[in-house]
């Protein structure tokens, strides 16, 4: 039985001291003997940022990719090779701005990946300059008066690519995290994964309204299959439906509990789930839902296309056996051949 | 215009010819008319019917960038060339002996080819005013004397075959549209082509549309018969089949087919399978298409959101021990760049193929050029070394792909292989390999008994190839990360160490410059010790070999060397360039690989370049020999 | 007083006699006048395609660039020429496969651009792929045992992207894609409309459903700002809200006329729209909404950069009256500074 | 140790220096530590106080790729390097004659490139064991022979920091934080540098935060203090202001800084607006900050979702008629080319700034390197030829960017400007111009008058620069598609006719190189008729102008070019050449810009690279070109 140790390299950890990014590498390093999984059966691809230097502290086969790019090896990789465990580390600048297309276009083909999108609203190893997460208005090394970009929500953005799986957690929460991770590794297609990330040195206390303990319990609104959507103290806010069909925050005294929203993050109709993304204040992150926001089941790219592939090889049997041969002469002649003599 | 008997029947033309019997040893026929007219089919079923008769034969396709210009306009023209011969030859040909024009619009887009004395054989019915003035002819051409220097027929194509496939029960449409049909069995009775694997082709094709397929025969046969009825037309021609060929099996290629069968069989060469990313682009879709459809050799194809998810996923399949590919042409190699710097990094098998278009930018989408060799040479930031090879003819391609997947698996980088829209669409003979000739080798990935006693070091090296072990991930013992930052020499840590850094740049070009190691010997053709070299690369191998034949047939001497390693260049050129007076290049472009000739040896280069989106003709390229040779005499 | 005439070109038109782009043509071209903007205020910009080609046949300023970039040339323009009206026209395979993520940070930007997306599900220009809208199973030249994307709905994906004007509209149905024309152009920002077209060399009829008037009534769902939505002859069908929030569809007589959904394209909450486009089926158009899905009013990128830039102008003055030398010439020489004579 | 007396007040050291004082022509400084322990700010301060003393000097500032790599590590080490002389230097040094090492880790980074003899001062309070452990040290190098060829001084640094700022009233962390200042102090005393502008600048940037302020300050003054008092230092040294420099008004500037403003000047030169779109990469990110902070001038600046969007953006800016620029470096270069290709084929003005990083791929992020140049000229699908300047010192990046958008404007082509890490972030004194007299221009926009006669015809040319109309939208009369695809010469409609695109691939070839007769004649130095000469391009203009100098100063002739167009070469360079018996040709690559000198001129040049991701050293290249002159003798 593997230990988080194991997958621990010698490389030393080369993020600011204080980052958040520790936290999550520690998470998941203490995660991984549960995937139950060889380590050298799991892979880690990243693009490029502090956060995408994830790879390098995980005793696993890693690759440290070009920005933004990192879906696009995973998905040659998950398609060639069932047996392994593929992981996309990415940040909101390599995940949603230069790599926004493969995001969107690895998760609507639902590929066996877990994507682990660490946002920290900011550009950090550039040193400082806005990403499409930092909230409207920011002022950044980038941006001396303050951003004009509408921010990007990659819940929502990944829910309007059908993503089939599409979760959220903290940085600082060691066992939300674990339960999220948990969750997208089961997950059979394509798992992604916001992690909300502290960069202590440019963007710091980002989500200090989720962290601080006085204020956590208002904004945070966990999502738990199954059971009504209720938070704050003593569970005294709930999510009910508003009159339009929309969701909203309600007293939990005031409303019939019969009105409260049940989670159910496997229905195919993701309209609930976009409308949960939509509780949460990018500003002053209000209300903002973590856990799993959609969890269904849909046939996976991967699988399909090796399926096509082994489909037409058994039936033409090449190249292991080397029968095939035959088949492969018949192809080169094709239609119309003609002797010399 | 003579009267005419039809014969709408399907049976088959009289064996014994009644008209006299001309002999050619080759002719050049170009098809030409509306993109909806079928020529691009006309033409193949003539050249697979010549080739299977025994003639060399080598063709040309030419078609707008549209899917469907309008009817009758000068952008909607298609055109097919075909060049057949009793003996090797090497290009589609120069300038055609006969168009098949099936409109106004086709005569005027191809009058300029036409030498004088050639042959026009055009659809009278097409000639409305209307249709004329629409292509700009104020005049009807056949009135006044623009078509004198030519031998015209004017036959009313339309006519005639709605009066042949009268029975076959199709509606007015489908009877026009079999006109290509009246035309091939026409041209196929002039040139004593057989018509018989152009009827299982429609027997095939139209198998389950009885009607359709007995328009299409019987307009074949109409044309044929026509030919032999008609006054028109007082004798044929007969070119016998080539002799010069090796004995064997033979099919007709073009240079797409062959490179997605030349992917085959590298995987099968190292039983590995295919994985094939790619974006569409004209004119390397059709080996996206062709692999789509041969799964059963363990062949997946990938079409990705863009270029660079295309390789990004190639990449991460050779990562994964998979013979990973990409296609594209320049635009789609444009974007690539910066992933193909990646691979460079990480030292993975990788094969990057570029069907070189008409540029820059979008440029000429159906046209051919050899411009992207500067690019495949040097489009990426940093000391970014390759290896660069070039197909030259279509069948070649086969053979090239085959090298590069070797050459790729065996030093574990990146390997261009350039091919051009010529070869691509362009079809010439091709002997049948016989698969058990074919090469195998071994990926020698690495093992985790190999390594069991020691650390592994992903950027350890083969001593001779200088190659870094392919450690696929599963493999027990091996994990390990690799990125694209620089690296610790052996270890593959990342490293920001100055002294390092030089010795990974130097080593990386090593590492390309040691394949020329492996490179056979050059053979120079230069059989009585010329004075003028003839250097080429890629698809000007025909035009160029059939202008050193003519040089030759002239008396004149002139040696001839085609390379096929472009990155790194045979260790042997350094040898054999001083031998020459003077070294002749010509290319597609503006001296691209001329401009690395020059740089490399330090010769003065006449660069010849051309950069119409066609290949040379053979015959400027013999102008120009002649006029080099006799600067030097 | 301009025509229609007026903005064609003298360029021979170069499509497939029938296809679709004919007809969009000939709408934008009778569309125009009513914009009331001089010809040469008016840029079309696009991407590679058959759809892209549209510019050349515009007599206005155009643009035929690159695959898939058409938006990033359009946001250039629109920020340093507010004076211009920009049109964007691009591709189901330009705008969502090589430029899904140019098409997303367009519109969270919220431009003053409109972009017109002709959604063939196909690739045209290429010779008929399959395209990221092709529907799951498609058989094209590159897939020839069947598609295995889960397709891409550009009105999801624009919704996930926080998109603040989205509408759908029919090739051949030229009032109704004149009037969608109409609010896109009066939108303030930035203005996705799709517009199923027919490529009837590729994938003819592949919206015939929506077209063949004995489909049509029951397949597509009109969207009317402020009416209850209702469909099919007579208003037969009608969406109401499912009880989980969602949307469905039901027969009008069979439920309490209050209970219809009256759609209000103008909430700033998109999950309603969202829903809306959940109710087609990709496969069998059943059930498409034709229409305004969402116009909201958010403040402009461009708007607000050139106001940046401007307010900085005015106060420092430059260049054009040269007052602002001095300025410059402080900026020059920094803060310190030494003299040497 | 010695027992020191520590002056925490904010009072102005003791004017009159009471230990003796020594005479240095120049004088090489590194400050080493942490990434957190401001080693850039204070080699700065230093810097800029030299400067303004009015010493020349030069810096190069080299710190790690990571943001904050845990403290006391080996990639964790931040170094500044400053050279300041009393006459005109034109390097930032090759080797320190002192390092000040506020670590083990600083330490153990750069003793290796200390002469023997230099001097160092280090923070002995950082040299616990398991500092030194961590950093790979066995034995405190203190008390083994490592360190026996320095001048070492065992400083409590830390400690006395602490003493120092003790009454200011800051936390013990703030308060060890000030070493650097104290650091500053002392070095400041040891090479009589004055207090005062470090002062002025601690005052205006710790305004809000009068502890932090005082803390500093006395810090700085103790260290000052600390150097007057402590018998560790003997003597202090002295290096007069230079006197070689143009009479004007001078400050320090950087690469970076001195693009943005030269961007600013031409945007002011055509009276357009500038428009920058651009996303972050280092080393190029900064000029992004700081137009951005200069939108009085008119500037906007717009952070793209990528290279693509960022080049495209500009490009539609310019294409409206802004001055479009788009600012990156190597990867997202390979981005780029795409549309470069585009806007080569549009024919409309862009600069690209390339600020080269150390390649292939990811690379060296935060090193310098000249490996782009191949990139810049060829990086592209087709013949794509666009113009390539290159600045060869911080400040030249000024008048570099003005003259890059004046060719871009005047010839309606794309621009690459190249720079890179070394120019970026090191500095130099510049003298500033005079606004009125930075060059001015009329971007000359085609007009609804100069056409109202005629069709407007996109893609008709000046006579003489061959540049196209651009004409703006908004224009009436002049509407007009333009696009990727090939046109037709002087139309501009889409073309496919081969002879057309023939002529427009020569044509804009043509453009662009007519662009070589508006280039200034070559200034060679070569003052006594050498035999040798040396050509350089880009940053190494310093290392190389400063060996050639001592080659001379060695009485050795050696003459000297350097390059800043290099597409088109400049049309001397062909009679310059062949004057000498050996051209030498250093380049931070695997010798690009050899290749293209040797295929152009076929001239056997000697190319020198190497590829550390530093500037050369004047002391190698004095020594190549010692050689290489004592080889023609
Ligand atoms: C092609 C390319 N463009 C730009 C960069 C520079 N770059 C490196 S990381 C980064 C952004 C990182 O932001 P994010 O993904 O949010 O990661 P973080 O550092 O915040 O974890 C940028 C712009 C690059 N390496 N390559
Ligand atoms: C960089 C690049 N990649 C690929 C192509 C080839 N290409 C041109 S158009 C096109 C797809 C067109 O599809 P779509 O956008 O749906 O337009 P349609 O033709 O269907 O209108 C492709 C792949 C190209 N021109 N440039
Ligand atoms: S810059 Fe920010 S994100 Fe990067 S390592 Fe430092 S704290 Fe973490
Ligand atoms: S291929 Fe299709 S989309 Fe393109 S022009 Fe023809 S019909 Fe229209
Ligand atoms: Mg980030
Ligand atoms: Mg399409």
């Amino acid at each position: 039985m593997l230990a988080a140790k194991d997958f621990k390299t010698d490389n030393e950890v080369r993020w600011c001291p204080g980052c958040g990014d520790y936290a999550i590498l520690a998470t998941v390093q203490s995660f991984m003997p549960a995937l139950g999984i060889p380590r050298e059966r799991i892979v880690f691809i990243s693009g490029i940022g502090c956060s995408s230097r994830f790879p390098y502290y995980m005793n696993t086969y890693g690759v440290h990719s070009i920005h933004g790019r990192a879906p696009t090896l995973a998905t040659g990789l998950s398609i060639t090779r069932p047996d392994l465990s593929i992981w996309v580390v990415t940040g909101d600048g390599d995940g949603l701005s230069i790599g926004g297309n493969h995001l969107i276009h690895a998760l609507r083909r639902n590929l066996n990946i877990t994507i682990l999108l660490f946002n920290n609203r900011i550009y950090g190893l550039t040193k400082g300059q806005y990403s499409p997460t930092s909230e409207l208005g920011k002022v950044t090394k980038s941006t001396p008066l303050g951003t004009l970009d509408r921010p990007l929500d990659p819940i929502a953005l990944a829910l309007g690519a059908n993503a089939t799986f599409v979760a959220r957690a903290l940085d600082s929460d060691r066992a939300g995290l674990t339960e999220v991770l948990q969750a997208a590794a089961q997950h059979s297609g394509a798992a992604l994964v916001e992690i909300y990330q502290n960069c202590n040195i440019f963007n710091d206390g980002a989500f200090d309204t989720l962290k601080d303990s006085t204020t956590a319990g208002e904004s945070i609104i966990p999502l738990r299959q199954g059971e009504p959507i209720v938070f704050g103290p003593q569970g005294s806010q709930a999510v009910v439906r508003a009159a339009d069909g929309g969701l909203r925050v309600a007293e939990t005294a005031a409303v019939d509990p019969a009105e409260i929203v049940v989670h159910d993050a496997h229905r195919s109709d993701p309209t609930q789930a976009f409308a949960l993304a939509h509780l949460a204040d990018p500003h002053t992150l209000q209300h903002t839902p973590i856990g799993v926001f959609r969890s269904i089941s849909a046939p996976c790219y991967d699988d399909l296309a090796r399926r096509q592939v082994n489909d037409a090889v058994a039936q033409a049997g090449f190249p292991e056996t080397g029968a095939g041969d035959d088949a492969f002469a018949a192809l080169l002649a094709g239609r119309d051949t003609w002797v010399v003599d | 215009m003579s009267e005419v008997m039809v014969n709408p029947s399907g049976s088959v033309p009289p064996p014994a010819p009644a008209k006299p019997v001309e002999r050619r040893d080759r002719v050049i026929i170009r098809f030409a008319g509306d993109s909806g007219d079928g020529m691009q089919l006309t033409g193949d079923r003539f050249t697979s019917a010549s080739a299977i008769f025994g003639n060399d034969v080598a063709t040309l396709p030419d078609f707008p960038a549209e899917i469907r210009a309008p009817a009758g306009t000068l952008p909607g023209v298609s055109a097919f060339q075909v060049h057949f011969a009793d003996h090797d030859i090497l290009t589609p040909g120069d300038a055609p002996d006969v168009l098949i024009a099936m409109n106004p619009a086709a005569l005027r887009a191809n009058l300029k080819d036409l030498p004088r004395g050639a042959e026009i054989i055009l659809d009278a019915d097409e000639f409305t005013p209307r249709n004329l003035q629409r292509v700009g002819y104020s005049a009807d051409p056949r009135a006044d004397e623009s078509l004198a220097a030519y031998t015209v027929r004017e036959l009313p194509l339309t006519t005639l075959t709605r009066a042949a496939v009268a029975d076959s029960g199709v509606g007015k449409k489908d009877a026009a549209r079999a006109k290509n049909m009246f035309a091939l069995g026409l041209v196929s009775w002039l040139y004593s082509r057989p018509l018989d694997t152009t009827r299982g082709y429609l027997e095939k094709k139209f198998a389950r549309a009885p009607q359709i397929l007995a328009a299409n025969l019987a307009a074949l046969n109409a044309g044929y018969a026509f030919g032999e009825t008609t006054e028109d037309f007082s004798v044929r021609y007969e070119v016998a089949p080539a002799a010069d060929f090796p004995a064997g099996r033979y099919r007709n290629i073009s240079g797409n087919l062959a490179l997605a069968y030349g992917l085959v069989a590298a995987g099968r060469g190292c039983h590995r399978p295919v994985f094939l990313g790619s974006y569409p682009i004209t004119p390397a879709s059709d080996v996206l298409h062709l692999l789509a459809g041969m799964k059963q050799f363990g062949v997946t194809t990938f079409q990705a959101e863009d270029e660079i998810a295309g390789i990004g996923a190639a990449l991460g399949a050779a990562y994964g021990g998979a013979i990973g590919v990409t296609t594209t042409s320049g635009p789609g190699m444009a974007l690539k760049s910066e992933m193909i710097g990646l691979a460079v990094a990480l030292e993975l098998p990788l094969v990057i193929v570029d069907v070189q278009r008409g540029g820059p930018s979008t440029g000429l989408p159906t046209k051919t050029e050899q411009s992207d060799l500067m690019q495949a040479l040097f489009g990426r930031n940093g000391e970014s070394p390759v290896i660069v090879i070039a197909a030259q003819s279509p069948s070649d391609c086969f053979d090239t792909a085959i090298e590069a997947v070797a050459l790729a698996t065996r030093t574990r980088t990146p390997v261009i292989l350039l091919s051009d829209g010529y070869l691509a669409n362009g079809t010439e003979p091709w002997r049948i390999p016989a698969v058990a000739d074919l090469p195998t080798w071994d990926p020698g990935f690495a093992t985790t008994e190999q390594w069991q006693d020691r650390e592994f070091t992903p950027y350890s090296r083969d001593p001779v190839s200088l190659a870094r072990p392919w450690a696929l991930p599963g493999t027990p013992g091996l994990t390990h990360r690799i990125g694209g930052l620089e690296k610790a020499d052996v270890t593959g840590a990342i490293s920001y160490d100055p002294a390092n850094h030089d010795t990974m740049v130097r080593l990386r070009q090593a590492k390309v410059d040691a394949v020329a190691a492996t490179i056979p010997p050059l053979a120079v053709d230069d059989p009585d010790g010329a004075r003028v070299l003839v250097l080429g690369w890629g698809s000007t191998y025909g035009p160029i070999k059939a202008a050193v034949q003519a040089v030759r047939a002239g008396g004149q001497s002139v040696a001839r060397l085609h390379l096929r390693h472009l990155n790194p260049l045979p260790r042997d050129l350094a040898d054999v360039l001083p031998r020459y007076d003077r070294v002749v290049l010509p290319e597609m472009n503006l001296g691209q690989l001329a401009t690395i000739i020059r740089a490399r040896y330090l010769v003065d280069v006449i660069s010849v370049t051309q950069v119409r989106g066609l290949p040379f003709t053979s015959g400027e390229l013999t102008g120009v020999l002649k006029d080099v040779i006799a600067s030097v005499d």
